[in-house]
């Protein structure tokens, strides 16, 4: 196991203003989710929605590092990261409620979010198909030396599907610029880990395919952007891909805008617990311990998003609808 | 009530809850058959259709699944050789995609390449069709690629007591089985026997009678069709409907009788038209009943693009009944005016329910 | 020679050779093509048709792939939606089952389900069909099950000319192409344009022409056909006989119209005939040309089991020329006398030529 | 790594008869190969053949452990598993002609030999595609508390497959009896494992899955069966699966009955270095050593191995070929 000890880098030190961008990022991402929760049962939005509620440190500690021409590739729970790689709020919300202003022009729903201003190339309702697509876009960016990298967003239930090795051998063995990203939010649907995979270290996963790895509180964005900060940096030297574990949990349902704890599912507590561990109360705390936040940055924050998000709303629900003699357009280019 | 009268009164259930019935049933009977699936254990059950088993016959008899879908078809396979029973389900067609190297070459031909000595009496339960705005990658139905394949074997209820009867048969069947379910299919209540009573794997069921057109439906679609053939029948033109049931072996026998006598064969199924099942239906009842064709088979499926997410787009995408009643009434030389009002009473009865969900109980998302 | 003469004197090279020459073309033209596949590097080099090209245009244009069909397929995918132009190859198409969900879900539907903002610029070279007692795994014909999905591309080519401009066509081509080549078609020489002239993907092509039937084949089984016509011809029943080329989109505005003219349809493929490639030319046409038929179609396919590996299965196994004189000369209403001859001709060319091998440089195993 | 120290345990010690038995397997085995090769070119058996001449220790030393109800899959390369597990020389020799008394009526050729009898559950051309079956028959076995183990053979291509790692994801997790059992011949058809793998142990792949690993020297019969001991005894013991890992070479080409050498894609002299570690003439001399074998044993063994071999080519040769009517039947048990 390569369990590299954290050394801070130059890069890696954040000026107060980036901390507590870091913050209002995941607020943003927060908020957002809440907000299609709670309108969720309007009916509106007519697709499956898999929120990231919980999992935002992830999302943003992987994306912060990024550069827009980097290229993301995310999964049926793809909101947090499209969001962090800055993906198109207004695009976002108008594709959940199936507008012409969609990202997909409605097509797609909510697990096929994609920006291509923004690099993230592409979402995918399959598991662990998304993660082939990354190396994918590692390999373009060898073939035409941009430079650029590419991460690919899975959770522990993808690390079961063969396609994802499959994806790891052959980034490894070509050396691509490339960042697998494992989301361990210790869930697949209702299943925990321990019925679909034996007791053994994830990171062993890197070893299996002769890369580097590094496991970090998926809570802590910090840690997260630091693990990211040296995957990254060392996809882009060309010294080949690796892997972060984001070692997290998801605090709403797999699919869907409720609360199922009551399902039973989850050990008593469990929730609890990780709740106490949520990503944006804990950076608030710390930041605040610093002296870098405050109740009146926090408002305006939530004011600003709040507005934000508003208007995605509006929008999206005064956008036309796809017409119908539409559908048979695009399926070939 | 008396027991007597129990057992008379019909036994309203859903085809959901039929599914679950026969495995309970096949469970019991075998201690050899077993389920597997990603989701056989957990809270929703696979749409309540494995609800309960783990806590009946233990967790070495319904086995909860990595997603690894290539994996545990082929380990079905491995543990079919040696004697198992077991019951694979995949929450959606386009997972088994991943299996289809374990389903195509090994499942399907074992037993041929083996000179008969080997035996894969397995099911692969498969969930195709429409859903809440799930878009092209969950909501497909491919049950054309399947069919295909010699050595599999490819069932579609379309009824509560179908899905019961066919799913025994099909655990009972020492062939690979592929059992297709459509979605809205699962809402399908109808009188289900209580006794574990197979429904044979023979070939088309008539569901309906008639002698202006033959109606081949399969799945979901003989539902609509059932109610286009309904709203025909009230205007005076009665047609023969099958549900075709059995997508592989065929068996086109019974069709191609009905369309001696009617002349005309309309096909409405789940897929994709081009290269899909009816291409294949018409293929065959027009050569073994050419002389007594009046006109040219017509095909209803879907169009020939992805499935789009957006409600609007979703609308046209599946054909209704209505469309449906167009279709045959045309065939079948029923009068515009006549055909009109008939379309009307179905959109009517259509619009009455959300379009894209298939009960009023159904909650969405999942 | 003269450069003029050469110029105009045929250059008859196999179709295994166009393949090449159309991946050099397409390489030198477009730097962001490149080849990949197991084997790609190898001293083979895929039945020889991506030789040398390693050592052409680098390491990093022609990749070696691991043993990992669905990995590297979405690996293609994902480099295509970066501006990419992949060309995958999968020496046998089973190995591509491995990679059908890629194919199905991410492939085939990501310019749609993008609103049209993605592209996905892939080729996937499939090598389909028979040879030296490779038994059911290693020999199938599937194309099938990609020509049922909307958003592919798929193309068989049957002549060298073709194999060239077609492989050029669909690199050229922004949609994903799924280019079945069959491995006797391989062996298939004629001449061949030197210069990198794409041949449009436009529909099947005549190869054949006359009035008494028409006669539709795939790939491989168009030589075949061929042959058959000829004797035919020669015994004064002339038919139209189309090479279908183009799976999907498919457009049968020619077949029809043959139809229309000859009455009659036979479609000759290289899959298994139910749900296959023939039912879709023939429901279709059917439904075309109903008024114009004057008999049922006929269909020749594989019959409906797998391949067996021993060589006195297999014989019956591959319908050849012979056979489908018989069913078009029946179709078309020669004598019986006259199709004995016929197919004696036939069958004494066709034992002329071993059974199991394609060309007499065939050496096998391989 | 679990690369446990070997220690010689109670089953592992073998008698002088035993010892001798194991080199005659293989050498039974080597005899067959090459008579395969020999008559090759005769186009008696027309179809495809992977010899396995030069892994004939992997074969024998992993078999020699199993009883007749433990259950082998096997790959394109199974003609030594087969007939190391005890299967009909002549329902092979016969199958690869292509003749109702074929294993498979002649209707699989030389990549689906399989022998009920003998435990050999099955061989499947598609690379990787074997390895599930023995997933399922290992779960059979539990599930019948039959107390047996299944064995997966594959190469080292085998381990790009994505199946393989479910596989082994689904054994673990379920604790099933199995053994993964990895010929590593270091090339897949004419690639070398460095084009298609990166540079680690290959026993990392069992880590990754929760599992114990031995790698061992595969052309040295006694280590594999050394290794196979514990293994198996892990397996019948209910402790789960785990993987060995055989060190070898292929001797001929990928797939038919010639030396490849010429073509180059082997670095020179490495053929040659591996025939000089041949596993029939090493274990022969160690043998001779012992003072447990001399020319006439050996004279012997050649005697009656050409005898069985010449039947079974005769038996083939003389059997019918299946009727070309009966094709059709059979497609449904
Ligand atoms: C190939 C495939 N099998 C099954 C599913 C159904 N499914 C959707 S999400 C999911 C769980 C995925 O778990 P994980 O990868 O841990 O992601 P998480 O939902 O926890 O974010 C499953 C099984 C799927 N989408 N694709
Ligand atoms: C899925 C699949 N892809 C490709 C092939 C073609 N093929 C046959 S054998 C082979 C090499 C396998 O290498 P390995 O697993 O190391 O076994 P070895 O041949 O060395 O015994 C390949 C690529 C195949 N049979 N199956
Ligand atoms: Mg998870
Ligand atoms: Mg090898």
């Amino acid at each position: 196991m390569t369990q590299t000890t954290m050394r801070p880098t130059l890069t890696s030190v954040l000026t107060p203003h980036a901390r507590i961008d870091l913050f209002r990022q995941m607020l943003r991402i927060r908020r957002i989710e809440e907000e299609i929760a709670r309108r969720y049962a309007e009916q509106q939005m007519r697709c499956p929605v898999h929120l990231s509620v919980g999992q935002e440190a992830a999302a943003v500690g992987a994306c912060c590092v990024l550069r827009a021409t980097d290229q993301i590739v995310s999964t049926h729970r793809c909101h947090g990261h499209y969001l962090a790689k800055g993906g198109s709020l207004n695009a976002m919300i108008a594709e959940l409620h199936g507008r012409v202003t969609g990202c997909c022009s409605g097509r797609g729903g909510s697990m096929h979010l994609f920006d291509a201003a923004a690099g993230v190339l592409a979402s995918v309702p399959i598991v662990g198909g998304n993660v082939p697509l990354a190396v994918g876009a590692a390999l373009a960016a060898k073939q035409r030396r941009t430079n650029d990298v590419a991460v690919a967003f899975f959770g522990d239930g993808a690390l079961e599907e063969g396609v994802v090795h499959e994806s790891a051998n052959l980034a490894a063995t070509h050396g691509l610029p490339m960042v697998f990203f494992l989301e361990n939010n210790r869930y697949s649907v209702y299943t925990p880990l321990d019925q679909r995979q034996p007791a053994r270290p994830i990171v062993a996963f890197a070893d299996a395919h002769g890369m580097p790895a590094r496991s970090v509180d998926g809570n802590d964005v910090l840690s997260v952007r630091e693990a990211m900060i040296h995957a990254v940096a060392r996809a882009r030297r060309g010294d080949g891909p690796s892997l972060v574990v984001a070692e997290t949990y998801r605090f709403l349902e797999h699919c869907g805008p409720a609360d199922d704890d009551a399902l039973g599912y989850r050990p008593a507590g469990e929730l609890a617990r990780w709740q106490a561990r949520c990503p944006i109360t804990s950076f608030e705390a710390y930041l605040r311990e610093l002296g870098e936040l405050e109740d009146a940055i926090i408002e305006a924050f939530k004011t600003t998003i709040a507005a934000e998000i508003k208007l995605a709303f509006a929008d999206a629900l005064a956008a036309p609808v796809p017409a119908p003699e539409t559908a048979q357009e695009g399926v070939y280019a | 009530m008396p027991e007597l009268a129990r057992a008379l009164e019909p036994r309203i259930i859903s085809a959901a809850e039929a599914i679950r019935e026969a495995t309970v049933a096949a469970m019991e009977r075998d201690e050899r058959v077993f389920v597997m699936g990603e989701g056989a254990t957990d809270p929703k059950g696979i749409f309540g259709t494995t609800s309960g088993l783990r806590e009946r016959f233990g967790a070495h008899r319904v086995l909860e699944m990595p997603i690894a879908e290539n994996g545990w078809t082929g380990m079905a396979i491995g543990a079919a050789l040696c004697g198992q029973r077991p019951i694979l389900i995949h929450q959606r067609v386009e997972f088994s995609l991943l299996a289809m190297e374990q389903l195509v070459n090994n499942a399907a031909k074992i037993h041929y390449v083996s000179g008969g000595r080997h035996r894969a009496p397995l099911v692969i339960r498969l969930i195709v069709g429409r859903g809440w705005g799930q878009g092209p990658a969950h909501s497909q139905s491919l049950e054309a690629l399947f069919a295909h394949v010699p050595g599999l074997k490819v069932v579609m209820p379309s009824s509560a007591a179908d899905a019961k009867g066919l799913l025994l048969a099909a655990v009972a069947d020492d062939s690979p089985v592929v059992f297709i379910e459509h979605r809205w299919m699962h809402y399908a209540s109808g009188h289900v026997d209580p006794e574990p009573r197979a429904v044979a794997l023979d070939g088309p069921k008539r569901v309906r009678e008639g002698d202006r057109a033959t109606v081949v439906a399969t799945s979901y679609m003989t539902l609509e069709a059932l109610q286009a053939a309904e709203a025909l029948a009230a205007a005076g033109c009665a047609v023969d409907l099958f549900d075709l049931r059995v997508l592989r072996p065929l068996d086109v026998g019974a069709i191609t009788a009905s369309v001696r006598k009617t002349g005309r064969l309309i096909t409405v199924d789940t897929g994709h038209a081009t290269y899909g099942i009816g291409a294949e239906v018409c293929a065959r009842v027009t050569s073994a009943a050419f002389e007594d064709l009046r006109a040219a088979p017509v095909r209803i499926g879907l169009p020939e693009h992805p499935t789009p997410s957006a409600r609007s787009l979703a609308e046209g995408y599946y054909p209704r009944s209505p469309q449906i009643a167009v279709a045959v009434g045309r065939a079948a030389g029923v009068s515009a005016t006549v055909l009109e009002e008939v379309c009307a009473g179905l959109a009517r009865e259509r619009d009455a329910m959300p379009l894209d969900i298939p009960h009023p109980s159904f909650k969405g998302p999942f």
